[in-house]
């Protein structure tokens, strides 16, 4: 009850942060907050049992039958990822209040944000498979409408569109992958699958299924090569770039590999599938954070680089590396949050969000310099901030692994990337030189400066007293880890004495200090050699949507021609094709049974009726056509006339008349036939006409040939004149046996008469009469 | 044997004036002399061959309906011949070059007239 | 289209023409005909009444709408179905009663009938409506 | 007489087919009524034929004479004659509308609304 | 004695007879006709509670024996059917009362309307296969004047092509029907079940085909739909509404009919083509989307996309055979058409709001709609539900397809409804990017009036329409779970035979010889076909 | 009266077309007849039948005469190789008055193989046939309103 | 072989004739070469119709289908009547 109501309770809060808003006005983010705070507080109470090693389960039945099911879990990773959520949902939902303050459109924006962090908890709190990909995608709903939040920007648009797009084609394959799941290991509750490791691990669709699921965390994590959304979608305000793009959802595909490592890691396939995708995102991520200016894209692409890491370290998937990887996402947390927020700040106040046309802004922004850069000491790794102790422990586990040297030395250049994105966003922009901005810089209101101070004094608080967070997290990262790896409490402290991982700490940061100095021409070069971008996955992802246009528009343009010819032609196709291969494939009838009993009248009757046929076919007049129609008309009726049908007859004799008063009657407001196919055309169309044709005499024929024994109409014949009181069987039949028919039948005219009378008399305003 | 007789030569009588309205209708070199021969000869083929099967079924629902079909032909056949031919003149179909007299030409109210001649055999390309 | 003769036959078409139609529809139970052909052989006499005059002229001869004639039709031919459900019936059941009347003997008058009758009376609205439409353009 | 019938069918068919094929609107609607004597054929024709004989009972008799012609299907074609003749009349009309609408009956010249 | 089995065909009809009868008077007319969609969704409702609860009912029109007379039938299927077709049409003629003009209703708008209903309900009551004929035409040439009332050039063009193709499958579902008349002797569908089984298999595939392409057409699918996206942006967009929900569903409904009650003879062949047809029916109609830039169009061809979901399930039921995966399919199936009917009859309405308010329907002259939250969320809950977005309908419906097509390890339908999954969730964004999230385009750019306001009451329906799209996903289980018991009133004919043709002892002997009938009894509401939510292993 | 022995005409043909002239067939003969007819517009009226039934006969069998011998006569033409025709268009100025007497005239004239009732002028006052064998005009003139108006007028009035 | 009877025998050469009538009506319709020629023959052929059905009916002792004729007989004319009316009013208005 509890757990589903704490995710439920956000998406209320939303439903009413509009009205909220309009009321309460400048004071409604911070009364909104009081819910992911209260929510907080909740899950705090949790922290001690779940350290314990108890962990919590409830589930409510939503579609037994589908495999769905309304549950949830909850043990030491999920609390921790839910604490993140509430937690910096907290500042968030402040921070917002201030930096969108006479928005008009702020209450729509809390009702998004709202909906996303219950989602987000919904993803991390869900015990069942497809209860998490439910929320999964209603995270990229709801990152898609944020991204969007300016949508009369174009560049808004189509960075919501493309995060969307990314994320929801990598939430197919999750789909996949996890109904796969579910039908490998026989249980759709995560909580379930690790004691069916095993036999999870062993099957044949192992491989496969595993590939699907990393496609979808890949692609809402930004690992490379899906990793282009993630700067893109800088568009949103920053609230959202700090909340959803750093510091929660884009974790949320971190999370699903850690969830699913006790049922599915430690294999090789594990190791293979990840770890080279992990390393390739970390590196391209910490160079292109440096090639950059914008203080956001520097930090989004430096967040995909931690991403990238924190999946390396999973794909390692050992004690040391799980309890690194847990440790460097809070770490990363607390700092990118707060980073993101002062750059928000900066931007707010400045107008200006590129670092090479900032500095000095320690002065004016005193609060925000201090956040910010106690933030960028704890990215830079820098002792005694927790950032450092995240990084000696990847340093550590790496060196532990196999191909220990490729590893460490990868995190070691993370490092020192992360260094030069530190003294981008922290050095270059409080420090220095003022330069001319578009607004006259000045602190930014408490709402807005709440947010990263707190933060990043988390992150130093944390650096400073790791035994305080050590239990928690080491609960968190067993949780990750699962039965199959022996446990150990995980030890936290600044000094681990002179380790080789402190010594490539360190050379990573005199490294990431030269890289600085040399910022300038190494982004001139990579301008130059602008290759990542140019034909980078950014690109792929404009090819591909290209590309699957003008397939669609090619395809379209053959398939709905506009021809109706072509239409009856591709119809009359299909009728020769499947029915011809229906016919010769199945049993054969020979020619013995073909009914021979012909008399003189009757072939001279079918050649008439034929050469009617024909000859309404070539006319040159419309005349001519119509009274060879007329004459084919009275030969079907003759033809019922010669087999005992007068009713059929009569009616059709009647119905031909009427039928040729029909046509004269609109055919003088007609022009007359011209030519207009040319000869290879007819010729096509008598080939295609006369297949479809034979098609159709050799059903007929078939059907005589396995001709029924027994009829139902033996039944009207017996019992026509007994009880239906008429002896024409055929009218009986028509007004009594199956008089249901013939209510559906005059219903055909009557409409048939609105029809025409409304298409005579009803006309389209201007048009002539 | 007497009746069926009777049947017989009406039926045979019917049929000959039908094959002459047919030939007639293809040998006759205009129009009107279309309507001329076939449609009567047809009218009266069919007469035969009514009173033929009146003859044979001898029995008074049958004849009945015989001798109504009869009286409605009469009634409807040179309606339908009087309306084809004057479609044709209206619209002008030529006469048989061969013709002698044509008196409805002259008349004043006949605007339309034969004049109309190439425009309606451009109707029937 | 001013005919005299056409005109003249038209008129005293028109009576044999529809009496004919309603033999075949009377008859239809028995004998070939019914509703359909009925109703379609009626339309044939209006339609040349209406060809060989004008449409006013048939109109001032129907006195209704044809129209009328259709919601009218469609309507027999309901209730006649409908009559079975207040016996308890299916819908269309044939409800059927015998008159002895003297000098015939037995009729059977019953439901299906009737539904003939509407069927007759539908198709002659559709047509009627149908061509008064076209010819009125 | 069946197997003639049946080739005279599916000659109909075809004739209505080739109809349906050209671009003349006119023509396409004498296809269609082409079409559904065709299929009234067809079904005549796979109902079996009995010469003659009408599926009417004799005034005073119980059963028809045997062999009677299956009653079954000269309801349906019946059926379908009418429901056909409703479906031409608008379809006929319908093409008037068209051409009027268009200008042309060339059906070439009514593709706007496709793509 | 049923006569709840009737009303929901002779409600409509006599509405529409009623409606005829009072020619240009559409004030009655029109409260007629929403008086007549009230009473056929009141029956629908019952009818569905009575199948629910008293098993399949049948009713012989005339009173005359099955198979000799014409039979009504309503298993779960067609209950459900009737229920969406009532639905529908009360949802549209409410939103018909304020956006159809004088005109149309005076030409009979109402009486069309009914008398399409009534086919539609005919055709899914029905349990006669010449019946069901009739009712088709009855649905068509309803659809044919709708279609055209008006007569605007588009509406006429468009016409051609709907008519001609739509008369061309007519044609061919008569000579379908005459072929198996002539080698069975019988019309009534659960007859022919039975009858069929003596007739060699080739000929059965035969004529299956003939089927497969007659209601194909009418279904819409590949490569047979263009009738479809031709013509369905063309009528007033309450027509277009009420089209796109129902009619090509009356197809995909005649086609699961005949592919489980008749022709799974040779289901390796048929089932594996539907198979394929599904597949090429959702590629093409999605690209189709994708290349279109007016509302309507986008929605037409999504019509085209979404009836491949329908025939997918259709075809892992045949492949499935006698196992509970075959009715877990088929299931899905069922859910994903009543699913669909709801959301794209709700979008036609929103794209209609979107018209009222902007004068167009073309993409580029939309914008700016995102001021307007309510239409907003009104298009986006169908909208995504129609892209399979969680917790929607649609998500559920895709979601148990895909799991019907792993559980038969047809892993490469499954990737294909996946993908066009998202690229329907592609096209459907782009509309609301395009409609909604781009600034209006400047008023003075045509003679199109752009008003401010709309009619409130067009809300109405959709907002019924799109809180039922919520319902469906909040309570996909039940609902499933009845989409189960259809399934499996289908998948296991023996209820329905005895339904219609009565416990006879021939009847008896002959579901002893049935194949299927060794089918252990599946009584449960639900088949285990997927590892159970809920409970922990 | 005229429409009196209409109703009673149709009478006997109900009755005749339901194949028993019995009192019950002659009824319903007549009460349908009545409807029928109450449908329909009237013409004028005249007493005296017996006559009229001699002038009638009289008419028809001449006709049935005429009728015969000018097929035979158009036949010889049909299947003779040489065309014997003298085709052309005569205008005949008509007694006949009312739209009944011009109407069998014309249908007569029709009905006869060889002529044909073209067309009428717009006064009603000349009747332009076409014939296959005209003499002279003058003769053919003559010759329908000799043997046809006379008889018809006869008939008529 | 079966004896014939003298009305089988006068059936069978009424029928030929018939048969070859109507062969050459069509040929009429066919060629025309005007569209009232066309009517004519069309004309011709529904009364040949009639008249096949007649002998039809006395060849098989089958009076039920006489309606049928009779029903031709009644409203073939019709048609004649409608393309009189067309070809006046296009010869007018075209
Ligand atoms: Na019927
Ligand atoms: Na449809």
């Amino acid at each position: 009850m509890a757990i589903s109501v704490l995710v439920l309770s956000g998406f209320a809060a939303a439903v009413i942060a509009p009205w909220l808003h309009r009321y309460a006005g400048r004071v409604s983010g911070w009364l909104l907050a009081l819910l992911p705070l209260a929510m907080t507080g909740y899950l705090a109470t949790y922290v001690e049992p779940i350290i314990a090693g108890q962990t919590f389960r409830e589930a409510y039945p939503w579609a037994p039958s589908l495999g769905v099911a309304f549950s949830f879990y909850l043990d030491g990773l999920s609390l921790l990822f839910a604490l993140i959520v509430t937690g910096i949902g907290v500042l968030v939902t402040i921070y917002s209040g201030g930096y969108l303050a006479g928005n008009p459109h702020l209450g729509r924006f809390y009702a998004f944000l709202l909906s996303f962090m219950a989602s987000m908890l919904g993803v991390v709190l869900a015990d069942n498979l497809l209860t998490l990909y439910v929320f999964w995608e209603l995270t990229s709903l709801t990152s898609f409408l944020l991204i969007g939040f300016e949508h009369e920007r174009a560049e808004a648009r189509k960075a919501a569109w493309q995060a969307l797009l990314v994320t929801s084609g990598g939430g197919l394959a999750l789909l996949a992958g996890l109904l796969l799941l579910g039908q490998l290991a026989g249980t759709m509750e995560l909580s379930g699958l690790e004691s069916h490791g095993e036999q999870i691990r062993q099957h044949a669709l192992y491989l496969p299924m595993l590939l699907l699921l990393l496609v979808g965390a890949f692609t809402k994590s930004a690992q490379f090569p899906f990793h282009f959304w993630l700067p893109s979608a800088m568009e949103a305000p920053t609230p959202v770039s700090t909340y959803l793009h750093s510091a929660t959802m884009v974790k949320a595909g971190v999370y699903l590999i850690a969830r699913l490592h006790p049922a599915l890691g430690g294999t090789e396939a594990w190791w293979y599938a990840i770890v080279p995708v992990g390393m390739a995102t970390m590196l391209v991520g910490g160079y292109l954070a440096i090639c950059n200016t914008d203080l956001k894209r520097v930090l989004a692409y430096s967040t995909v680089s931690a991403l990238g890491t924190l999946v390396l370290m999973i794909g390692i998937g050992t004690l040391h590396a799980l309890q690194a990887a847990i440790v460097y996402l809070v770490a990363h947390a607390l700092y990118k949050a707060a980073l993101f927020l002062v750059a928000g700040n900066v931007a707010h106040e400045t107008g200006v969000r590129h670092a090479d046309r900032l500095g000095g802004l320690w002065r004016a922004m005193p609060i925000s310099a201090v956040a910010g850069t106690l933030a960028a000491l704890s990215l830079a790794g820098i002792v005694p901030f927790f950032g450092f102790v995240g990084k000696e422990l990847l340093l550590e586990s790496s060196l532990e692994a196999k191909q220990a040297w490729f590893l460490a030395a990868g995190i070691a250049i993370m490092g020192a990337l992360s260094v030069t994105a530190a003294c981008i966003v922290g050095w270059r922009v409080f420090f220095g030189k003022l330069p001319d901005t578009p607004k006259a810089p000045h602190e930014a209101p408490m709402s807005l400066w709440l947010g990263p101070l707190v933060t990043a004094a988390g992150g130093l608080a944390c650096g400073l007293f790791p035994f305080l967070v050590a239990p928690g997290l080491g609960a968190a990262a067993s949780s990750a880890v699962g039965a199959t790896v022996p446990h150990a409490a995980l030890e936290l402290a600044l000094w681990h004495g002179l380790t080789p991982a402190l010594g490539l700490s360190a050379a990573g940061i005199a490294m990431g200090l030269i890289l600085y100095a040399f910022w300038q021409p190494i982004r001139a070069i990579n301008q130059r050699w602008n290759v990542l971008l140019r034909y980078g996955p950014a690109a792929w992802y404009d090819g591909v949507l290209g590309g699957m246009n003008w397939l669609a528009i090619s395809q379209t343009r053959v398939l709905q021609s506009g021809y109706l010819r072509v239409y009856i032609m591709t119809i009359l196709g299909t009728l020769v094709g499947l029915v011809g291969y229906a016919l010769a494939s199945g049993k054969r009838w020979n020619t013995s049974s073909l009914d021979t009993n012909v008399r003189f009248y009757e072939v001279v009757w079918a050649c008439l009726l034929l050469v009617a046929a024909v000859t309404a076919v070539r006319s040159r007049t419309r005349l001519a056509a119509i009274a060879a129609l007329g004459v084919v008309g009275y030969s079907v009726a003759l033809v019922f006339i010669l087999f005992g049908a007068p009713d059929p007859a009569m009616t059709q004799f009647a119905i031909e008349t009427l039928t040729v008063i029909l046509f004269v009657l609109v055919l003088y407001r007609l022009p007359r036939f011209a030519v207009l196919s040319p000869p290879w055309a007819r010729t096509r169309d008598a080939v295609i006409a006369l297949s479809a044709g034979a098609t159709m005499t050799v059903l007929i024929l078939t059907a005589i040939h396995y001709r029924a024994a027994e009829k139902v109409s033996q039944y009207y014949v017996e019992h026509s004149v007994q009880e239906a009181h008429g002896r024409n069987i055929v009218n009986v039949i028509l007004v009594d046996f199956r008089g249901f028919d013939t209510l559906g039948e005059i219903t055909v005219l009557v409409v048939a008469a609105i029809g025409v009378y409304a298409l005579l008399r009803l006309r389209p305003r201007g048009e002539r009469t | 044997m007497m009746i069926e007789a009777v049947v017989a030569v009406f039926l045979l009588t019917g049929s000959l004036f039908m094959l002459l309205a047919a030939i007639g209708i293809l040998r006759m070199p205009d129009l009107y002399m279309r309507i001329g021969t076939s449609t009567k000869a047809s009218t009266l083929g069919l007469v035969c061959i009514l009173t033929a099967v009146a003859i044979h079924f001898h029995e008074v629902g049958t004849a009945a309906r015989a001798v109504a079909t009869v009286v409605f032909i009469f009634l409807t056949a040179p309606i339908a011949a009087h309306m084809i031919g004057r479609a044709g003149y209206v619209v002008g179909v030529p006469l048989w070059e061969r013709s002698i007299v044509d008196e409805l030409k002259d008349r004043e109210d006949a605007s339309a007239g034969n004049s109309h001649r190439q425009e309606a055999s451009e109707q029937d390309r | 289209m001013n005919s005299l003769i056409l005109r003249t036959a038209a008129q005293y078409l028109l009576p044999i023409m529809l009496l004919f139609s309603v033999f075949l529809l009377l008859r239809g139970h028995q004998e070939p005909g019914g509703g359909f052909v009925g109703g379609l052989v009626a339309s044939a006499a209006l339609i040349l009444y209406a060809i060989g005059y004008d449409t006013a002229a048939l109109r001032q001869v129907l006195r209704c709408d044809p129209r009328m004639l259709i919601g009218v039709g469609l309507s027999v031919a309901l209730v006649s179905g409908l009559v079975a459900l207040l016996n308890g019936q299916p819908f269309l059941t044939g409800q059927w009663v015998s008159w002895s009347v003297p000098g015939i003997g037995e009729i059977d008058v019953g439901t299906p009938l009737l539904f003939d009758v509407g069927v007759y009376i539908v198709v002659l609205g559709v047509n009627l409506t149908i061509t008064l439409s076209l010819l009125e353009q | 007489m069946e197997t003639v019938l049946a080739v005279v069918a599916g000659g109909l068919f075809a004739a209505a087919f080739y109809l349906m094929l050209r671009r003349s609107l006119v023509k396409l609607v004498i296809g269609l009524v082409l079409l559904s004597h065709a299929a009234n054929l067809a079904i005549f024709t796979i109902g079996g034929l009995t010469r003659a004989n009408a599926p009417i009972v004799a005034l005073g008799k119980m059963q028809p004479d045997l062999p009677t012609a299956d009653p079954l299907p000269q309801a349906l074609i019946l059926t379908a004659i009418v429901i056909s003749f409703g479906v031409t009349a608008f379809a006929v009309v319908l093409l008037q509308r068209a051409y009027q609408a268009v200008g042309s009956d060339d059906l070439d010249k009514m593709n706007t609304t496709d793509t | 004695m049923n006569t709840l089995l009737v009303l929901p065909i002779l409600i409509p009809l006599a509405t529409a007879t009623v409606a005829t009868l009072s020619w240009r008077k559409p004030a009655l007319d029109r409260w007629l006709g929403l008086l007549g969609a009230a009473a056929l969704l009141g029956v629908s409702i019952a009818l569905l509670w009575r199948v629910r609860a008293e098993g399949i009912q049948a009713v012989q029109v005339g009173a005359w024996p099955a198979p000799y007379g014409i039979t009504l039938v309503a298993d779960l299927f067609a209950a459900i059917m009737v229920l969406l077709a009532g639905l529908m049409g009360l949802s549209v003629a409410v939103y018909s009362l304020v956006s159809i003009d004088r005109g149309r209703e005076v030409f009979g708008y109402y009486p069309l309307l009914h008398v399409l209903l009534a086919g539609v309900c005919g055709a899914f009551l029905t349990g006669d296969l010449f019946n069901l004929y009739v009712w088709f035409e009855v649905m068509l040439i309803a659809s044919f004047v709708l279609l055209t009332l008006g007569g605007e050039r588009a509406q006429l063009e468009g016409a051609i092509k709907y008519v001609t193709l739509n008369l061309l499958s007519s044609a061919v579902f008569l000579t379908a029907v005459a072929i198996l008349y002539g080698v069975t002797g019988t019309l009534n569908m659960a007859d022919l079940h039975n009858k069929l089984a003596t007739v060699p298999a080739g000929v059965t595939t035969t004529v299956a085909m003939l089927f497969l392409i007659t209601f194909g057409i009418k279904a819409a699918v590949f490569p047979l739909f263009f009738w479809l996206p031709a013509s369905y942006h063309t009528p007033p967009v309450a027509v277009s509404a009420i089209f796109a929900g129902l009619l090509t569903k009356v197809g995909v409904y005649a086609l699961i009919r005949v592919f489980t009650l008749l022709f799974l003879q040779n289901p390796a062949y048929t089932h594996t083509l539907l198979l394929w047809i599904a597949g090429l029916t959702m590629i093409t109609g999605v690209l189709g989307a994708i290349a279109q830039h007016e509302f309507r169009r986008v929605l037409s061809f999504h019509i085209v996309s979404q009836i491949g979901y329908m025939i997918m399930g259709l075809a892992l039921f045949g492949l499935s055979a006698s196992t509970p995966l075959a009715a877990f399919s088929l299931a899905a199936s069922i859910f994903y058409i009543a699913h669909h009917i709801v959301v794209k009859t709700n979008l036609f309405l929103v794209s209609g709001i979107a018209h009222q308010l902007r004068g167009s329907y073309e993409l580029k002259d939309l914008g700016g709609l995102a001021s307007r939250p309510a239409l907003a969320i009104l298009f986006l809950v169908p909208a995504l539900s129609l892209a399979g977005l969680p917790p929607l309908s649609g998500f559920f419906a895709k979601l148990s397809l895909i799991q019907a097509a792993f559980g038969g390890r047809y892993f490469a339908i499954a990737a294909v409804a996946l993908t066009v999954s998202l690229l329907t969730l592609y096209s459907m964004t782009k509309i609301w990017i395009e409609a909604f999230w781009k600034p209006a385009p400047s008023a003075n750019n045509g003679q199109n009036a752009v008003r401010d306001k709309y009619h409130p009451v067009l809300l109405v329906p959709v907002s019924a329409l799109a809180l039922i799209t919520l319902l469906i996903g909040l309570s996909a289980g039940p609902v499933f779970d009845l989409s189960v018991e259809a399934a499996q009133q289908l998948q296991d004919p023996r209820g329905y035979l005895t339904a219609v043709l009565g416990e006879t002892a021939e009847n008896q002997k002959r579901f002893e010889h049935d194949a299927r009938a060794s089918l252990s009894s599946p009584s449960a509401a639900s088949v285990e076909v997927w590892p159970r939510a809920g409970d922990r292993p | 009266m005229t429409t009196l022995v209409w109703n009673m005409f149709l009478a006997i043909l109900w009755a005749v077309l339901n194949g028993e002239i019995t009192l019950a067939n002659l009824v319903i003969g007549f009460l349908l007849g009545a409807v029928v007819l109450s449908l329909v517009q009237r013409g004028g009226d005249s007493p005296r039948y017996l006559w009229k039934l001699r002038k009638t006969v009289e008419l028809a069998l001449f006709f049935l005469w005429v009728l015969l011998l000018s097929n035979l006569r158009v036949a010889y033409d049909v299947v003779t190789r040489r065309h014997h025709m003298r085709p052309g268009i005569v205008a005949v100025p008509l007694e006949a008055k009312t739209s009944a007497e011009i109407t069998l005239l014309a249908n007569l004239v029709t009905l006869t193989p060889g002529t044909i009732s073209l067309d009428l002028s717009a006064d009603h006052q000349t009747l332009y046939v076409h014939s296959m064998y005209i003499r002279t005009p003058e003769a053919t003139r003559r010759e329908i309103k000799v043997g046809f108006e006379r008889r018809v007028l006869e008939v008529l009035r | 072989m079966m004896q014939l009877t003298f009305l089988q025998i006068a059936l069978l050469i009424a029928a030929s004739m018939l048969a070859v009538a109507l062969i050459l009506a069509f040929v009429r319709l066919l060629i025309g070469p005007d569209m009232p020629d066309r009517v004519v023959a069309l004309d011709l052929v529904a009364i040949l119709v009639v008249a096949v059905v007649a002998t039809y009916i006395i060849a098989t002792d089958q009076p039920h289908l006489f309606d049928a004729a009779i029903t031709l007989a009644l409203v073939a004319f019709l048609g004649t009547v409608a393309f009189a009316r067309f070809i006046e009013r296009s010869g007018h208005d075209d």
